[in-house]
């Protein structure tokens, strides 16, 4: 899992962990969250989950948005753990935290309530238009192959958040579809063609941050396109890894490898027990 | 007026087979003893509302008392998947179970609906969800403000709700901070409620701080002193979570087999929620300690 | 970020002629110096959103800042009539208002809707009162789980939301206790939001106790300072209300021309709140005095 | 204000207190106060305003109901104020109570929610089938006569409360009406004959005491019918002062005077300054 300093120009295998400035190795998770907290500039209020979404939105705080505030689906808002939360309903989170609502306001007043700029989700399958799907796989839908968790927050999350941030940990053709399964967060587009319901308030997903790269969405009925890869990565390889034919920018550019005050940050002051910089 | 009664003495005198019971808490405060004491009182046929699973639902389906679920997550949260709901979803073992399925902003309208004794509640969020097109309960109205038509769900009335608080007094004022879920609704929406707390204190201690009574006595029918009755989930100021006891849940349900021996050493071979914490062994708990972190007192005084 | 600033500041930074502006407390932490700043800086047009009418009402009704009214009850609490407000109803003296009258729950869900980003919430009382028959914006929607046809009103969503709290640290997170209205609902419903307070106090102080914030600092524009900002209303902890003062306006508020001198020399003839208060002079608020009344500390403790 | 032994026997004038069986005076707020809390033996949960009401139920506490508990429209339950409030909102009633709700759990899980026995009312007029006016008086609703408080929650308690109790401190035609000028809280039979709407929970008012005597109804249909008359009243005098042809029971009866205990409780312990036995 090493990566001497040769391949850099080359095609890095997937299980190799990308180079940074300094040399240092970096591991994908770290990777993802640095990518992710600079994705964060300019924005206030979050609503994230443990693990990396968590650790995006301190490094951000530490870097592009200092004031960016981070709201749990537990209520928790503001909080200050002294170690790393091992899930959204940890109560480590609740000493020292701003306020802890209760569930009728997060949902209704927080989330329904257009009041989160970006909310990070994950899913088991992400389509061109960035609708998720964290239900089920399979085709019969009263018994899947294999039942997922469901949405919790997740179908909130996507129709009040300003913009949707996904990460997701490995960029293959089983994970980026051409079809979903089942559609638990419809996207913007799909959201905008039913025939009933309110509109979603925002836009959708906007970023996709994964192992190979960045996909990026502006507008309701634009796909995802690949507008950054990371360095090493072949372009021609995140397409391959895509399910659909995915678009590349005309401007594609390489990401900026991890700075060492970023690592730093992660390594020394963040998550210094590597709880989740696996 | 006393409400407190032992465990047993209130599952018994409030649940019913074939009752809707409603066992709610998000991660913290989880009525787990009382969902153990159904299993131990053999009920059957109930469909059970909570939003976000844990092991208790696996509990409860491998001990044959459901059959049906109305819930949100139904994973063992962070800890894994919770194997006995995926047999019964996805190969329909040992038989088929009826599962309600909405998202969290789904269940909070639908407790929010039934606290209020409205017959639906609102919601913005299921335009283009396969979730809404599966389930023939999710519909919509018009919009007589001229918006579009809105999707609603129904109220969620359960024939019983029990929930885990800090404390209450005798007569069922019930207090509870940290992460406070659905509680206060699926309490209100109820048409029977159980609270099971840590401790039940002197009156005078709740009236020192009436804001932070979540639900008020008149809606309590039982109250009983239950320690560590959350356990594996945690009690801010009392007890952190065990997560190796919810990891090896996960890995132990793989086996269906391993289920009911485990459910008939731990939970029908105890006689109650004493005896089987003491199966676990009081080491076992030094790991659950917890630091103290008092709040800043407020003044309640009025005119002297 | 420091969202700490002065009242005047904030008041003409957040409010435009012409706003709707939601002033809320229940008889407890109202904006009353908030309000009274509104005079000073001489706003016009705006229409008022107040569930319980009071003093304040009639005052911003003789300074002419507005020509709408939302409300559900218009009395002067327990002290007696409201005369300039029911000048402008019953006689149209000076000139018309614009009233949109709800009942408390009507009002209360309009809040709720806004807050919810939802076109409209449900309620079950309305069948065959005339406020239903009087207002058109109270509207009803069929109930498609098979009961009757449904009342809903709509949202209620204001351009700036003013409240008063006990406390808050300079970032906004605001803390309240004793009776809370519908300020929390209010906050969120808003465009913008001033909050003012008895303390500013270090955030180690509200983050000690985090389930006593009502509004989390996201929300919150400004966050201004205002000590004794809710006389002649009571905060709790704080200051007793002053049912002199309420009841003196009743009877002073019968004379539109003792109105209009009132606030020439009270309002309009102090440069700010201190001020005011200060022309009530030092013993006046000695009635007003409380004795104290702690609350006992919770444990937030988590793992060590 | 005072009267003689010998007058017992007589119809008494309006305005002269009535007679106990120790020979106290009784003041019209005692007699209204004690009739309102023999009326709540049973009950469990009431809804209450400040003055007579919360006497009337601190006095039910101490006699016929032990258990009653007291749901101010503030929030407040089970209050224990060192002195009696000087309005729902007083903020003396929050020291020492055992909660404080926020106004969407009292409105809507409480008063909506069905949760209360007994609501108790006023009301500027009356009719025969309990709808209750607290609007206005005048013909023109946009420019009445006399503008009243409106509502306040007295819409939500008449809709969901199991019964509502009215106190009329003077029974008088004007009060007592054949037609309201507006309809601020229905009873039962007039929501039920609407069109649209959710069914209220309740019977709608069951007790209107007064100080002439009690009126009862207990079906959705039925009028308001005097069943009792206070002690040295007329019960014609009750039908003159009532705006419509008053029922008077065949078995009416002769309300039992207020007793040495309960005048004890109420001058003693509840109210020892007087505030609201005027």
């Amino acid at each position: 899992m090493t990566l001497s300093a040769h391949d850099t120009t080359e095609t890095r295998s997937r299980d190799e962990p990308s180079e940074t400035t300094s040399s240092d190795v970096v591991t994908s998770s770290e990777l993802l969250t640095v990518h992710s907290a600079r994705a964060l500039a300019g924005r206030n209020v979050v609503f994230a989950g443990h693990g990396l979404p968590t650790l995006a939105v301190s490094l951000a705080q530490h870097t592009v948005a200092p004031d960016i505030e981070i709201v749990y689906e537990s209520g928790v808002t503001g909080a200050r753990p002294p170690v790393m939360p091992r899930s959204i309903s940890d109560s480590i989170l609740v000493p020292g935290a701003a306020s802890v609502m209760p569930m009728t306001h997060l949902f209704n007043y927080v989330l329904q309530g257009q009041r989160i700029d970006v909310g990070f989700l994950g899913a088991a399958q992400v389509d061109k238009f960035g609708n998720l799907n964290s239900t089920l796989i399979g085709e019969d839908w009263e018994h899947p192959d294999s039942r997922l968790p469901g949405s919790g927050g997740a179908i909130e999350a996507m129709a009040g958040a300003a913009e949707i941030f996904l990460v997701m940990r490995r960029h293959t053709p089983r994970t980026f579809v051409e079809s979903l399964d089942f559609v638990t967060s419809p996207g913007s587009k799909k959201a905008a063609e039913a025939e009933v319901g309110s509109m979603p308030a925002g836009s959708g997903v906007t970023h996709v941050i994964t192992d190979l790269g960045i996909m990026t969405r502006f507008a309701r009925d634009e796909e995802l396109t690949l507008t950054a890869v990371h360095p090493g990565v072949d372009p021609a390889e995140a397409v391959r890894q895509t399910g659909w034919n995915l678009q590349v920018s005309t401007d594609l550019e390489t990401t900026q490898p991890p700075t060492p005050d970023e690592l730093a940050l992660l390594r020394e002051t963040l998550d210094p027990t590597r709880i989740y910089l696996r | 007026m006393d409400k407190t009664m032992s465990l047993p003495q209130a599952i018994s005198t409030y649940l019913r087979n074939g009752d809707t019971v409603a066992l709610e808490g998000f991660g913290h405060i989880v009525p787990v003893a009382a969902a153990h004491e159904i299993i131990r009182q053999g009920f059957t046929d109930l469909v059970l509302a909570r939003m976000s699973c844990d092991v208790i639902v696996d509990q409860l389906l491998g001990a044959n008392c459901l059959k049906g679920l109305i819930s949100s997550f139904i994973a063992n949260s962070s800890a894994g998947s919770l194997h006995e709901l995926r047999r019964r979803i996805e190969k329909s073992d040992p038989e088929p179970l009826w599962f309600d399925e909405y998202s969290h902003g789904g269940m909070v309208a639908r407790y929010q609906a039934g606290a209020s004794k409205l017959p639906f509640q609102p919601i913005a969020s299921y335009r283009g969800s396969d979730l809404a097109a599966k389930n023939p309960r999710i519909k919509s109205v018009p919009d007589p403000y001229g918006g579009p038509d809105i999707h609603v769900v129904p109220a969620l009335n359960p024939d019983l709700t029990i929930i885990h608080a800090q404390r209450a007094d005798m007569h069922g004022n019930v207090q509870a901070w940290g992460m406070l879920g659905i509680q206060t609704e699926a309490a209100f929406a109820s048409h029977r409620l159980i609270v099971t707390v840590e401790e039940i204190v002197d009156e005078a201690v709740v009236r020192s701080d009436p804001n932070r009574t979540i639900v008020p006595a008149h809606v309590v029918d039982a109250v009983v002193a239950v320690p560590r009755g959350s356990h594996p989930h945690s009690v801010q100021g009392y007890y952190d979570r065990d997560d190796e006891f919810s990891r090896q849940w996960s890995a132990l349900a793989r086996d269906a087999a391993a289920v009911q021996d485990w459910l008939e050493t731990n939970i029908r071979g105890t006689s109650d929620h004493d005896e089987f914490l003491a199966t676990l062994g009081s080491e076992h708990f030094e790991r659950m300690a917890i630091h103290d972190a008092y709040s800043t007192p407020v003044n309640y005084g009025g005119r002297a």
